[in-house]
C-alpha cells in the first residue's frame, strides 16, 4: 500500500493552471523526483502537498488517509525544505535546530551536534549566526532539521542548491539512508541526486 | 432533500442563470415599491406634530441605515460559508455586497446629519447611531481595502472572509460600546425612528421603503455575484454557451 | 514518538523571540519611544497648564498607545514570513491558534508592557493625580493585552501584502474603539478619584474575548497569508 | 408650493432625496458596467484558451 496517493490535483496560479489533473503514488522507500521548466508549479505543488496551499479540486492521501481530513497529524509525519533558508538569521544553527526541532519532538543538543557534524558543519560555525554563513552552510543547517524530524516523508524545494560537490554527496548519502529505512521523499530539482541504488521516478510537470 | 437547492445555487452555471432571472423578477417590485414609498413618505404622509416635514428625512435614512447594517451581515455570512464549505460563489456574493453597502453607509451618514441639522442644529453630532454608523463604514472601507490589496482572487476571498467575520463579531460589540459611551455624556438625543405609535398613513410608505431598498439591493447584488462568478470561473465551457446565449 | 506537548512547544517559541528581541532590542523600543513622543505632543498642541491637560491626559495616552500597538504590529509576523519560518511553525502540528497565542504574548512583553510602565511617567507629565495611578495602570495592563491581541488579526492579513501600514490601520483601529472607549473612560475616572470599576469590568471582558476568538481568527488570516 | 418648502425644512428634505437617488443610479451603473468588464474578460480568456487549446 503506498505512502503518499495523489489524484486529479487542479491548482491555478493566478490564472495559470498550473497542475492539470495530477496524480501520482509514492510507496516506502521511493523518491519522486519533479521535474519541470521554471514556473511550472513545482514549488506550488509540493507546498499543496505540505498543505501550505489549498488545492482547488483533488484528494491528497497519506497512509490510506485524506491527509485534509487530520491535517496537523499529516504535517507531523513530513519534513518540508523551503527554497529559502527556514532559519532566523540572528540565532546560531544550534540555537535554530534546537527550536525549530523541539517545536516536534524532544530533541537534545548532542543529538543536533551529531546532525551538523554529518552534514559536515564545522563546529566553529555552528555557533556562529546564520547571518554570517554562507548559503551553503545555511543549506547545511536545514538539511540537518530535515534529518533531526526523523519522519517518514520529506518534501524538498531545491535541496541541493548552493551546495557544493561535497555538499550535493552529503545530501545523496542523508537521502539514500532515508529511503533505505523506508522513508519517501518528494524532492523538486534539476540536478542528478546522485543515489546508488533504485533511481528516483520522475514527475514530469509540464 | 432541503439542501439541494443550496448545493445547486452552489454550481456556478446555476447561478449564474439563476441570479438573470431573479434580478429582472426583483427589479420592477422594488422600483414600484420604491414608487410608493416616495409618494406616500413625501406626499400622503401627515407632518410629525414635533419635526414638521422634516422628518420626511426618515423614508431614506431608516431604509439606507437599514441596509448598511443588513448588507454588512449578508456579506459575512457568505464570507463564513465560501470559507466553510470553499464555494466560490459564496465568495462572489461577498465581494459583491462589499462597495454596495459601503455606498448605502455612506447615504445613511449624509441624510443622518442632513436631518440632524434641522433636531441639533449641528450638521453633525456624535449621537450613538450616527458614530456606529461611521465605525461601519471604516470596517466597510477596511474590507474593501484588504480585498483590492491582494491581487490573487482566492487568497484576496479567504482573507477577506476572516476579516468579514471578524468584523461582524465586532458591530455589536462597537455599537454598544459606542452607546455606552455615548450615554455617559450627555442626554441620549433619540432619533426619532423608534416611535410607540405611528399612524399607518406614516408607518407603509416607510415599510414599503425598507422592502423596497431590500429588493434593490439583493437585485443590485445578484447582478454583480454574475460577473464575480464568471471572473473566479477557470476554464469552464459553460461560460461560452452562457455568453452566446446571453448575446444572441 | 515522543511528540512536543503544545504546551512546551509554546514555552520554546517564548524562548526564541525573547533570545531574538534580546539580539536585536534596539527595534523593540521603537513602539516605546513612539509612545513617549506621540504623548508629548499633545501639551505642545494644548497649552502647559496641567489643570488643562488632565482633562485631555486619557485621550494623549490611549490615542498614544493604540498608535504605538498598531506600529509594533510590523515586529509580529513579518521577519518569520519573510526568512520561512512561520511556515514551519504553521507545519509544526502544534496547533496554530496556540503557537500565536504565545507569540502575541511575547509581542505583549516587548512593546505592550513597557509602555504601560511608562505611562505613570507620562501620565503624571499630563497632570494626573498620583491616586490615579492603581486605576489608569490597570486599564492600560488590560487595554494593551486587548490591542495585541486584536492587533495580531491584522498583522496576519497583512501578510505578504504590499506595504500598507495605513490599511494596517484601517483594519485594526475600528475593532479596536472599544478598547479606546473602555480604557479612556476607565483612566479619566481613575484622574477624577470616582469609581472606575465599571468601565475596567468591560475592558476586562473585551480582553477575555479577545483572549479566547483573536488567536483563532489570527491562525485562520496566518494560514492564508503565508500561501 | 409650499409642499415643495416642505414647511421650511426644504433645504434638508431636497438634498437628501437628491442624493438617495444619485446613490442608486451609482450603483446601479456599477454594477451592470462591472458585470460587463467580467463578461469581456471571460470572452477574452475563453479566446486565449481557445487558441492554447
Amino acid at each position: 500500500m503506498s505512502e503518499l496517493t495523489a489524484d486529479n490535483l487542479h491548482l491555478w496560479r493566478g490564472d495559470l493552471h498550473v497542475l492539470r489533473g495530477l496524480s501520482f503514488s509514492l510507496s516506502q522507500g521511493q523518491c519522486l523526483q519533479v521535474i519541470g521548466a521554471n514556473g511550472a508549479g513545482k514549488s506550488s505543488l509540493l507546498r499543496a502537498l505540505c498543505g501550505l496551499l489549498p488545492l482547488e479540486s483533488g484528494t491528497v492521501r497519506w497512509r490510506g488517509q485524506d491527509a485534509r481530513s487530520d491535517l496537523p497529524a499529516f504535517q507531523r509525519q513530513l519534513a518540508w525544505l523551503a527554497h529559502g533558508a527556514g532559519l532566523k538569521a540572528d540565532l546560531t544553527p544550534i540555537e535554530n535546530l534546537r527550536y525549530a526541532v523541539g517545536m516536534r519532538r524532544h530533541g537534545n543538543d548532542s543529538a543536533i551536534a551529531g546532525a551538523l557534524d554529518q552534514l559536515q558543519l564545522d563546529r566553529d560555525s555552528q555557533r556562529r549566526l546564520v547571518r554570517q554563513l554562507s548559503a551553503g552552510q545555511q543549506r547545511r543547517v536545514g538539511l540537518a532539521r530535515v534529518l533531526l524530524l526523523q519522519c517518514p516523508l520529506w518534501i524538498l524545494d531545491e535541496p541541493t542548491s548552493n551546495l557544493d560537490e561535497a555538499g550535493q554527496q552529503l545530501f545523496a548519502d542523508c537521502l539514500q539512508q532515508h529511503l533505505s529505512t523506508g522513508g519517501a521523499a518528494i524532492i523538486a530539482t534539476h540536478q542528478l541526486l546522485g543515489l546508488q541504488g533504485t533511481q528516483p521516478t520522475p514527475l514530469e510537470l509540464h | 432533500m432541503s439542501w439541494v437547492w443550496f448545493h445547486k445555487l452552489g454550481s456556478p452555471p446555476h447561478f449564474y442563470r439563476i441570479a438573470g432571472r431573479w434580478v429582472r423578477w426583483l427589479a420592477w417590485p422594488a422600483v414600484l415599491l420604491g414608487a410608493y414609498g416616495l409618494i406616500g413618505g413625501l406626499a400622503i404622509a401627515p407632518a410629525d406634530y414635533q419635526q414638521g416635514e422634516g422628518y420626511r428625512i426618515v423614508y431614506v435614512h431608516a431604509p439606507a441605515a437599514w441596509l448598511s447594517l443588513m448588507i454588512y451581515t449578508t456579506m459575512a455570512v457568505s464570507a463564513a460559508v465560501g470559507l466553510i464549505w470553499r464555494m466560490n460563489v459564496a465568495h462572489a456574493v461577498a465581494a459583491s455586497c462589499a462597495t454596495i453597502g459601503a455606498s448605502f453607509t455612506v447615504l445613511a451618514l449624509a441624510t443622518g446629519s442632513l436631518w440632524g441639522k434641522p433636531m441639533w442644529g449641528t450638521y453633525w453630532e456624535w449621537d450613538p447611531r450616527l458614530t456606529s454608523e461611521l465605525l461601519l463604514l471604516f470596517l466597510y472601507l477596511g474590507y474593501i481595502g484588504l480585498r483590492s490589496a491582494i491581487e490573487d482572487i482566492p487568497r484576496a476571498d479567504r482573507a477577506s472572509a476572516v476579516l468579514a467575520i471578524v468584523g461582524v463579531v465586532n458591530v455589536p460589540i462597537i455599537h454598544y460600546s459606542v452607546v455606552w459611551w455615548n450615554s455617559l455624556h450627555q442626554v441620549a438625543s433619540v432619533m426619532k425612528l423608534d416611535r410607540p405609535s405611528m399612524p399607518t398613513s406614516m408607518l407603509l410608505p416607510l415599510l414599503s421603503m425598507f422592502l423596497a431598498a431590500t429588493l434593490l439591493f439583493v437585485a443590485l447584488m445578484l447582478t454583480r455575484a454574475r460577473g464575480e462568478v464568471l471572473r473566479r470561473e477557470r476554464t469552464a465551457r459553460w461560460i461560452g454557451e452562457a455568453l452566446q446565449q446571453e448575446s444572441a | 514518538m515522543d511528540i512536543t506537548s503544545p504546551g512546551r512547544a509554546a514555552a520554546l517559541l517564548i524562548r526564541r523571540d525573547l533570545r531574538l528581541a534580546m539580539r536585536k532590542g534596539g527595534e523593540w523600543l521603537q513602539p516605546l519611544l513612539f509612545f513617549l513622543v506621540v504623548t508629548t505632543l499633545f501639551p505642545l498642541a494644548l497649552d502647559p497648564q496641567l489643570s488643562r491637560l488632565r482633562d485631555i491626559a486619557p485621550a494623549a495616552l490611549w490615542v498614544g498607545a493604540l498608535l504605538s500597538s498598531l506600529l509594533a504590529l510590523d515586529l509580529l509576523f513579518r521577519e518569520d514570513g519573510a526568512d520561512g519560518t512561520l511556515e514551519q511553525l504553521v507545519l509544526s502540528g502544534v496547533p496554530l491558534a496556540w503557537l500565536l497565542l504565545a507569540k502575541t504574548a511575547v509581542h505583549w512583553l516587548l512593546t505592550g508592557l513597557p509602555l504601560v510602565l511608562m505611562a505613570p511617567l507620562v501620565s503624571t507629565a499630563l497632570g494626573a493625580p498620583y491616586a490615579a495611578m492603581p486605576g489608569m495602570l490597570a486599564a492600560l495592563l488590560l487595554g494593551s493585552v486587548a490591542l495585541s491581541l486584536v492587533g495580531a488579526i491584522g498583522a496576519g492579513l497583512m501578510l505578504n501584502v504590499r506595504r500598507g501600514g495605513a490599511l494596517l490601520a484601517l483594519l485594526v483601529l475600528p475593532l479596536a474603539t472599544p478598547v479606546l472607549i473602555f480604557g479612556a473612560r476607565a483612566t479619566s475616572m481613575a484622574i477624577a478619584q470616582q469609581a472606575y470599576d465599571a468601565p475596567l469590568y468591560l475592558l476586562a471582558a473585551i480582553t477575555v474575548l479577545a483572549a479566547t476568538l483573536a488567536p483563532l481568527a489570527a491562525a485562520a488570516a496566518v494560514r492564508i497569508g503565508i500561501e | 408650493m409650499n409642499w415643495l418648502a416642505m414647511g421650511g425644512y426644504a433645504q434638508y428634505v431636497w438634498p437628501s432625496y437628491a442624493l438617495t437617488l444619485i446613490v442608486i443610479a451609482l450603483n446601479i451603473w456599477w454594477a451592470r458596467r462591472s458585470l460587463a468588464r467580467a463578461r469581456q474578460e471571460a470572452h477574452r480568456r475563453i479566446a486565449t484558451q481557445k487558441e492554447r487549446a
